[in-house]
């Protein structure tokens, strides 16, 4: 197992500068208002997120974990700031995103994109491959028809597809072929980062490993660094040099995706991990810690420490004082005042 | 590879139905343009002693009150009715649709004061207003039109923004701006084409209603000017007991060419709507 | 520890045997199941598992006779339940089992429950129709169902509506609903494929305990191998429509022999060195319309050889439990060889 | 819920405005001067004293003051202003013939519904089926032939051939002092039924694909699963979710409605607003023709706000703080 | 009950009638309004000092008789006694002061001032005799001002003249001294009278007039086939043959006072030229209007006078329709025949447009055979339907070019100063009279003017001939006929003779055939 304090796993393409940062997150809060009432005011907000602030290093891949409805999905797009933030800043390679201007910003968007979950939805449907893809070139005055159309074919290629699915419309492509075509028409502009927002959860178990290993060379050719949001907690431990696991609007822990794995400091990320189901009928006797309840309300979450109403272990201070997110030691970071060893 | 328009000509062909509205549509329209050359009478000479006379062979489809030939009446009045319908169809559905997809896609404030406008002119009585309208210009095709279009474009905003609240939600939609559309041509590229099946079946009921509503105009004197016929007039004029009871064709002729357009347009519609789907069944 | 006991006849609570549900559409015809032969044992658990489109749920569905027709229809095969084929009973005397023997759970909890109707109602209209009970008893023993499946405050619960619920919530209503009448059978059809990993862990310990209370038998139809490790007993691997190899759970998972079965094992991540890249299965699945000749599997399979492109394999039965569809254990292949 | 009543009569308001100015607006343009109206130049009557009917009706003055006028009445009075035609209170005219309008109206969507819902629901189940294609065929005529025509078939046909039903009117004479619901129905039946042939027609269509969205649903499949019987999956579990749309749609059929009603009852002799606002529109009867509008769109509006109560009311996932 | 008129036959008594209108009244107080629905109403509840014949000679009404004093030019009137009003109160003098008071005050709102015009004091002189002294010779007197409004009763009116304008409850529940009571009305639906059974002159046979509103004519019609209305007083000419048919309903033709008419407005520079009126008079086939578009239920005009009536000049023919004559009179007017066939005339086409209100069917008719007649002599004719108020607009700003109308119900006592007298013509703003075709020919205004204040009958008569002769040579506008009515009614009612003013003229005559009381 790898238990030294490296940054970035071994096996790490490309060599990530460890000191240079892409994007760097900052007390980013995303308050969606609620509006009610007689004069239809703001009656309280969705606190989705709630102060979170993380670094992201160039080439290396990022993992988010949390269950559903924790912010992750929310921190993605306000980190590409698709949802204008609350509070907080975002810096793209040294660049604060929220003080460019909206044709700036447009232009910005080359270096960065994003690739969905569900890939029915993401493709427009009436559109043909080939012209989802030549509109992100066209957008960005990339070269004339011909050189567009030769640059779609080499991106199809590039994720596995043949040339002559060009004309072909989403509706006749399998799931993982429609992710391919995200992929694709995520890689247009030659980004230089990427939010995967859950890219492999609906792929069947076989695809999924296709679409990941193809992230990963991709990852390599092209030196790409990024955010890859999911809850299926093996394949972020495939994939991830880092990981953050979010608990309501909340980071709760951040470390090397080994380390993490191996060692959770937090109580949540331990119940998250022991939920998994392991693979091995042999094991299945074994007891398990089975976090009870739910997720409680984004909308008043509970007060101190925001996972004491289903913590295991927890106790009075839990529940008055919030837990500062702090190193444990090795960049591994947890809010926890009672952090496990 | 076949290009795109091609394969929608493919899919709609494989439709019977459309492909038969297409015909007799394109058939009426022809009619329409060659009325002069095909008409056995001529339009403007009728003979009141001539009047109601059954179908014959001189007048294949018989006489109006008026002794006009309606062979040849319905002839010339698939020249108004049709140009009517489709003119201001296709003011509509442009404003229509424009209007509609900037509210939905802005939403918020924008959205909020666009659809109050909408709810005004959609709660004030049309028969009235239209009226002004018709009044204020010459009477003729065009002030029809016009009056047709002010007060026929609300539905077909409310429409188009209440599928673009629910399309803009789409990943794509998302996809489309993260990478760097601006909003005009996520409307034009993204929003609207996805939408096309609902304008298309409001657009081709427009069509329907403009031939009717016509009529009625005309009848106030606010519209086509008799004896420039138009189906719908001659429907009108045959509002009256003893046409109806006794010399029926005088009603049946043009209301059976309304029926006939009205299902072929929404035909050619139901097959448009499919065939422009790529998901549709080739 | 595996189930090895000697089974007799009267253990058998339904035999499937070779199912053809096909579906007759514009396009042609989809043969959804194409010859499907298994039987699932009293109190057992039987796992499906197969990619998206295999006709897990078509299976699922023709077991409770609630294939939708047209376009579909089981044209051939049967369905013994308790000694008495499903396929001549008449839809009213269906009606009777279902729900009531035969009962069912679906994967989207979100969808499952009539949004317009209080979550008690909908249990209890089941109650009433199946068990002559009135409103009142029913409603008791609505309340009963709720406690056993872990919803606190149950007497305010059956009264809200399915969207006041969480997801997991809403799952443990769908199985209230499903046990509601002590069912012989139930068919889970990916019952928390929706469901956030530590609410899948409540419901799958749940159906576990409920098992071991009620004596159920479980279809549970999955595409997650770790459920399958967590909650089978004996496992049916689908893949095109067809069985490929169906076997107790600790043979599938440790001495798989069927290609497709082995791939999936291997595809998953938590099976896997951590460096390099995945174990991937490649290619796609065949479109239904047009499946290959020969083994359905052979595009996509490692070992593939022409003749398992020419010619579809037979299923080999090794015993009641164990079966498998691959040239490669008949002596066909031993001759290539 | 009250609230979100409160709430929306609030937000009608400024709406309401706006309609009344766009029509006290619009009005001034439209030609033809009403003074102009009480005279008749075919036969013997003499017109000096048009200045003094002028005056009487403020025709003097700018549109604007004429429209703080009349605003000032609505306001501080609760008056719409007075008939120019015989000086009377705009609002005891309308008040007279409020109810025959609603009568009619009212029952011509519930018959309308009554018709609709099941052919609907009957063409989804049996999609493609030779009645599906009639319903669908007919839905085209309901389209095609304008109200006159049809009204006056509807009259020879089951008055003067069949003598179902009375040609026009309200009520019998005899039934003018005393309440015969019987004499009533017969009469209301056939300007409803003009009304409902085209919403049938509409409706039907509405109800027949939200019906096929809603049995593909997988809650009406649970349903199956449940032994219940088709019938009750259909007219229990399908029926109310596939309404939840019709609803809405009625709401913003209204006005077409109204426009549909009026022509009815010009036709059938109803004493209705309809034949008060075409009279006022033919003389130019202001103050009745604003009246009529005001009142048409408070109608309207609270038909929606009615609509989306009713919406509120059977679909539990709404919440009424939610716009 | 009072006395019984002369010929009264207890038998006829019993039974009601249902009449119909197509508008609902407006007011049922007399001269507040002008509508015929309301007038017609009026006609049954209220009376007036002198009544007129089928002829429209005047007889007694309220005023048993009258004396006149040609030097002081005073009407000395000797009322009814005995005559209450509905409500039991009695009616004097006073009430008809009162009346006149109304009718001829400064803010009262009526448009009959004019018939008032000639009185300048009126005396009470006992409780049943009054005297109305006038400023000058009025020949129409006993039939305009002494018959031209119903006498109210004083006592309904505290307010005076506000209540008179403006009491809605007054105009909405009337009270007279006539023949049939007021008993209800419902907005839209209908008007009841019954009868009163007190009346002087014998209560009218009918026990009850129900006036149904239907706002169609071919729901009036289909009412009447279906027996739920009993008279049906104009019927469209193609539907007289569908009643016709109907073995429980007659038709019954009759005359209406009046005439139809092509007009200009003649100071447009293309109709100054008596010639052009002319020619157009020469080329549209009146005996066509007459025989195919009414189906022979008219009159062909020559003039303005109906033939029925004492005024016509039965010496003046109508226009034959003579297309080489009108060519002849184009060409001496200088519209000479262009390229295209039309004709021109200093670089100007004689192009016109025939206008006519919406709705109108025989104008329309009318419009499009001058269309095809016109057409012939080398004019160009665009019909033209105008919805009624812009009809009107235009009408009276002179805007149209030509326009049909007609100008319907006088009697013998017709006056047409303010058709034809240069007084009333209408500016271009649209305001003055009823002379829409602008004449201006001092020659009839002389005649207009002697006619009013000419007493002798025979003279005046002989005065409106010479007019009619002058009129049919000018053609200031193209007179094309004289309307014939036909009513439709059910077999059994009986006694229903209108005068060409009136249908209602005797309708306290009208009965029920062998007490069938209607159907
Ligand atoms: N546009 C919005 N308006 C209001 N609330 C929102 C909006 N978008 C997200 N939320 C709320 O914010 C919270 C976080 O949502 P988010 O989509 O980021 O979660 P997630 O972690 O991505 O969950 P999942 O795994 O289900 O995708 C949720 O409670 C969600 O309901
Ligand atoms: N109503 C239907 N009409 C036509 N084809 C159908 C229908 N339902 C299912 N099929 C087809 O039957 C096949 C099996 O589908 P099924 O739903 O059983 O797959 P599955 O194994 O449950 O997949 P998933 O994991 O996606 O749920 C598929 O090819 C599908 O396209
Ligand atoms: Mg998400
Ligand atoms: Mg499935």
């Amino acid at each position: 197992m790898n238990t030294n304090a490296q940054l970035t796993k071994p096996q790490s393409h490309s060599s990530p500068n460890e000191a240079e940062i892409l994007v760097s997150v900052r007390d980013v809060k995303k308050h969606f208002p609620i509006r009610g009432g007689l004069f239809d005011r703001v009656q309280g907000y969705v606190k989705a997120v709630d102060g979170v602030s993380f670094d992201i290093r160039k080439g290396e891949t990022f993992g988010l974990v949390g269950e559903s409805g924790c912010g992750k999905s929310t921190i993605g797009r306000a980190i590409l700031r698709l949802h204008e933030a609350t509070s907080g800043t975002v810096e793209f390679n040294g660049q604060d995103l929220y003080q460019l201007s909206d044709s700036k910003l447009r232009t910005m968007r080359r270096e960065m994109q994003l690739i969905f979950q569900d890939p029915f939805s993401s493709l427009n449907p009436r559109l043909s491959v080939g012209e989802t893809i030549e509109r992100v070139l066209k957008i960005h005055h990339m070269g004339d028809r011909s050189a567009r159309e030769k640059r779609v074919q080499e991106l199809l290629e590039l994720v596995g597809m043949s040339p002559y699915h060009i004309r072909r419309y989403p509706h006749e492509f399998s799931g993982g072929q429609r992710q391919r075509i995200g992929i694709a028409r995520a890689l247009a502009l030659n980004p230089k980062f990427i939010v995967l927002d859950e890219p492999v959860s609906a792929l069947d178990v076989s695809i999924q490993s296709q679409v990941v290993n193809l992230l990963e060379d991709l990852q390599k050719q092209f030196g790409l660094t990024y955010l890859f949001v999911s809850h299926g907690l093996s394949i972020v431990r495939h994939i991830s040099n880092r990981v953050g696991v979010m608990y309501l609007g909340k980071l709760v822990e951040l470390g090397e995706a080994d380390e993490l794995f191996e060692r959770p400091k937090h109580p949540y990320t331990r119940a998250l991990i022991a939920s998994n189901p392991i693979p091995n009928p042999r094991l299945r006797g074994l007891p398990k810690m089975v976090l009870q309840g739910d997720v409680p309300s984004p909308i008043s979450p509970p007060s101190g420490c925001r996972f004491h109403t289903r913590c295991p272990l927890a106790e009075a201070r839990c529940k008055q004082e919030e837990p500062a997110f702090i190193d444990q030691g090795n960049g591994h970071f947890a809010a926890c005042h009672f952090p496990l060893n | 590879m076949e290009t795109r328009s091609a394969a929608i000509w493919k899919r709609f062909r494989k439709n019977k139905l459309a492909v038969a509205g297409l015909i007799i549509f394109a058939l009426l329209v022809l009619m329409a343009i060659m009325a002069p050359w095909i008409s056995p009478h001529d339009p403007e000479v009728f003979d009141i002693m001539e009047s109601n006379l059954p179908p014959s062979a001189l007048h294949p489809f018989g006489t109006d009150s008026y002794g006009a030939d309606i062979l040849t009446r319905i002839f010339y009045g698939a020249r108004v009715s049709l140009s009517v319908a489709i003119i201001a169809m296709t003011f509509t559905v442009t404003i229509g649709v424009l209007y509609g997809a900037i509210s939905g896609y802005f939403g918020g404030l924008v959205d909020n004061i666009m659809m109050r406008i909408v709810d005004a002119i959609q709660s004030t009585p049309t028969f009235f207003f239209t009226l002004i309208v018709a009044t204020l210009m010459v009477p003729g095709m065009w002030t029809v039109i016009i009056a047709l279009t002010v007060f026929g474009w609300t539905r077909m905003a409310r429409i188009v923004r209440g599928e673009i609240l629910s399309l803009k939600e789409r990943d794509y939609i998302e996809a489309a701006r993260a990478s760097g559309e601006s909003n005009a041509s996520i409307i034009f590229y993204h929003v609207l084409p996805n939408m096309i099946g609902p304008i298309i079946v409001i657009a081709t009921l427009d069509v329907a209603g403009n031939i009717l509503a016509e009529s009625t105009l005309s009848f106030l004197g606010l519209g086509i000017q008799p004896p420039t016929p138009s189906w719908g007039n001659m429907l009108t004029s045959a509002q009256d007991l003893p046409t109806i009871m006794d010399y029926a064709w005088i009603a049946v002729f043009p209301g059976l060419f309304i029926v006939l357009a009205v299902l072929s347009v929404n035909f050619i519609g139901d097959g448009l709507r499919d065939a422009l789907d790529p998901r549709s069944k080739k | 520890m595996a189930s090895t006991t000697t089974k007799t006849q009267t253990d058998t609570l339904v035999q499937v045997t070779n199912l053809k549900t096909y579906f007759y559409t514009e396009d042609g015809v989809v043969p959804a199941l194409d010859g499907v032969d298994f039987h699932l044992n009293k109190g057992e658990t039987l796992a499906i598992v197969g990619e998206s489109g295999s006709g897990k749920s078509v299976t699922s569905l023709s077991l409770m006779r609630l294939i939708p027709s047209p376009p579909g229809k089981i044209t051939a095969g049967d369905i013994v339940f308790n000694g008495e084929s499903l396929l001549s009973k008449s839809e009213k005397e269906m009606r009777a089992l279902r729900g009531n023997k035969i009962s069912m759970i679906f994967q989207e909890p979100m969808t499952s429950l009539n949004p317009v109707f209080r979550v008690g109602d909908q249990i209890e209209e089941s109650i009433m129709l199946h068990q002559q009970m009135d409103r009142k008893q029913a409603r008791a023993e609505v309340i009963r169902l709720f406690q056993l499946v872990g919803i606190s405050e149950p007497e305010r619960r059956v009264r809200t509506y399915p969207h006041e619920l969480s997801g997991g919530m809403r799952q443990r209503v769908m199985i209230a609903m499903a046990l509601a009448c002590n069912p012989q059978l139930l068919i889970a059809d990916e019952p928390t494929t929706a469901l956030d990993v530590t609410i899948q862990n409540q419901i799958l310990q749940l159906m576990k305990d409920l098992k071991e209370k009620m004596n159920t038998s479980i279809v549970l139809v999955t595409h997650d191998l770790g459920v399958v490790a967590e909650m089978a007993d004996r496992v049916v691997v689908m893949y095109a429509g067809q069985i490929v190899e169906q076997n107790d759970v600790f043979s599938i998972f440790e001495n798989p022999k069927h290609p497709y079965t082995e791939g999936l094992l291997r595809s998953m991540p938590g099976n896997q060195p951590r460096t390099g890249n995945l174990y991937a299965i490649e290619g796609v699945v065949p479109n239904p319309l047009h499946f290959p000749n020969g083994c359905r599997f052979a595009p996509r399979c490692e070992y593939a050889k022409a003749l398992c492109h020419s010619s579809m394999p037979e299923t080999i039965n090794y015993s009641d439990e164990e079966a498998v569809r691959c040239w490669k254990y008949t002596e066909a292949w031993e001759e290539l060889a | 819920m009250f609230v979100y009543i409160v709430r929306r009569t609030l937000q009608a308001i400024p709406l309401l405005f706006i309609i009344s100015i766009i029509s006290f607006t619009l009005m001034s343009f439209a030609p033809g001067d009403p003074a102009d109206m009480f005279t008749d130049p075919e036969s013997e009557t003499s017109e000096e004293q048009m200045e003094v009917i002028r005056e009487r009706l403020g025709l003097d003055d700018p549109v604007y003051i004429r429209y703080a006028k009349w605003l000032k009445l609505v306001i501080l009075e609760g008056n719409m202003g007075f008939s120019f035609e015989d000086g009377r209170p705009v609002t005891e005219k309308i008040f007279e013939r409020i109810q025959g309008t609603l009568t009619l109206m009212i029952t011509a969507t519930i018959l309308s519904f009554l018709i609709a819902i099941p052919i609907g629901i009957f063409s989804a189940i049996r999609q493609y089926s030779k009645l599906d294609h009639l319903i669908t065929f007919y839905s085209f005529l309901g389209i095609a032939v304008p109200t006159f025509f049809l009204a006056l078939i509807a009259i020879l046909l089951f008055s003067l051939k069949l003598e179902w039903f009375p040609p026009s009117g309200m009520r019998s004479d005899e039934y003018f002092d005393t309440f015969n619901l019987l004499d009533r129905l017969k009469h209301l039946a056939l300007p409803a039924l003009v009304i409902s042939f085209g919403l049938i027609a509409s409706f039907s269509r509405f109800m027949r694909s939200s019906m096929l969205d809603v049995i593909k649903q997988d809650f009406i499949r649970t349903a199956k699963a449940k032994g219940l019987s088709p019938f009750k999956v259909i007219f229990k579990h399908a029926l109310r979710n596939a309404l939840l749309p019709i609803i809405t749609l009625v709401g913003l059929e209204l006005p077409n409605l109204f426009a549909g009603a009026f022509i009815v009852e010009q036709i059938f002799a109803w004493p209705g607003m309809g034949r008060l606002s075409i009279n006022a529109i033919f003389i130019r009867d202001y103050q009745v023709i604003m009246g009529v509008t005001m009142v048409t769109s408070v109608l309207v509006v609270m038909g929606n706000l009615i609509a989306d109560i009713l919406y509120a009311a059977a679909d539990p996932r709404i919440q009424y703080n939610k716009s | 009950a009072g006395q019984v008129r002369k010929g009264f036959d207890p038998s006829r008594v019993g039974g009601k009638v249902i009449l119909t209108s197509f508008a609902d009244a407006v007011s049922l107080t007399p001269l507040t309004t002008s509508d015929s629905a309301s007038n017609d109403i009026q006609g049954m509840i209220f009376e007036s000092l002198t009544d007129l014949d089928i002829n429209g000679q005047p007889i007694p009404g309220l005023a048993e008789k009258w004396t006149y004093d040609a030097a002081t030019l005073t009407y000395t009137f000797f009322l009814r006694k005995g005559v209450t009003f509905h409500d039991g109160k009695p009616f004097t003098s006073a009430d008809v002061k009162f009346t006149y008071d109304m009718y001829m005050h400064k803010d009262s709102v009526n448009s009959y001032k004019s018939s008032f015009e000639s009185i300048s004091s009126i005396t009470v002189v006992n409780s049943h005799t009054i005297k109305f002294k006038l400023n000058k010779k009025d020949a129409f007197f006993l039939v305009q001002g002494a018959n031209d409004g119903g006498i109210l009763p004083k006592h309904q009116f505290p307010k005076g003249i506000e209540d008179y304008n403006n009491n809605n409850k007054i105009h909405r529940s009337p009270i007279g001294t006539g023949p049939f009571k007021f008993k209800q009305w419902k907005a839209d639906e209908r008007i009841v009278v019954v009868a009163n059974k007190s009346y002087w002159a014998g209560r009218p046979y009918l026990d009850e007039v129900i006036t149904r509103i239907l706002p169609d004519s071919n729901v009036e019609t289909i009412n009447l086939l279906k027996g739920s209305v009993d008279v049906v007083e104009a019927l469209n000419p193609n539907q007289v043959s569908q009643v016709a048919k109907d073995g429980d309903l007659k038709t019954m033709v009759y005359d209406q006072g009046g005439f139809h008419y092509v007009g200009f407005n003649n100071l447009n520079p293309i109709f100054a030229d008596a010639k052009v009126r002319q020619a157009l008079a020469y080329g549209l086939d009146r005996q066509s209007i007459v025989s195919k578009i009414l189906l022979g239920k008219a009159y062909q005009a020559s003039g303005p006078l109906h033939p029925k009536i004492p005024q016509n000049n039965p010496s003046v023919k109508p226009y034959e329709f003579d297309v080489e004559r009108a060519k002849k009179l184009l060409d001496e007017a200088g519209w000479k025949v262009g390229s295209d066939g039309i004709r021109e005339k200093n670089g100007k086409k004689f192009e016109i447009e025939v206008a006519y209100n919406a709705g109108n069917v025989i104008r329309e008719k009318v419009s499009q055979l001058a269309q095809q007649n016109w057409k012939k002599l080398g004019v160009k004719v665009t019909p033209r339907k105008y919805e009624w108020s812009i009809y009107l607009d235009r009408l009276y700003k002179g805007q149209h070019d030509a326009y049909i109308l007609g100008w319907v119900g006088y009697d013998g006592n017709v006056e047409h100063t303010g058709f034809f007298h240069s007084k009333e013509a209408r500016d271009s703003e649209g305001k003055g009279g009823n002379n829409t075709s602008r004449v201006n020919d001092p020659y009839v205004d002389k005649i207009l003017e002697s006619y009013t204040v000419e007493t002798n009958a025979q003279k005046r008569f002989k005065l409106y001939q010479d007019l009619h002769k002058h009129l049919a040579d000018k053609q200031n506008v193209i007179y094309t006929y004289h309307p014939k009515l036909t009513a439709g009614l059910d077999e059994n009612l009986a006694n229903v003779k209108p005068s060409l003013s009136d249908f209602f003229w005797n309708l306290e005559d009208w009965y029920w055939k062998k007490g069938v009381g209607g159907r």
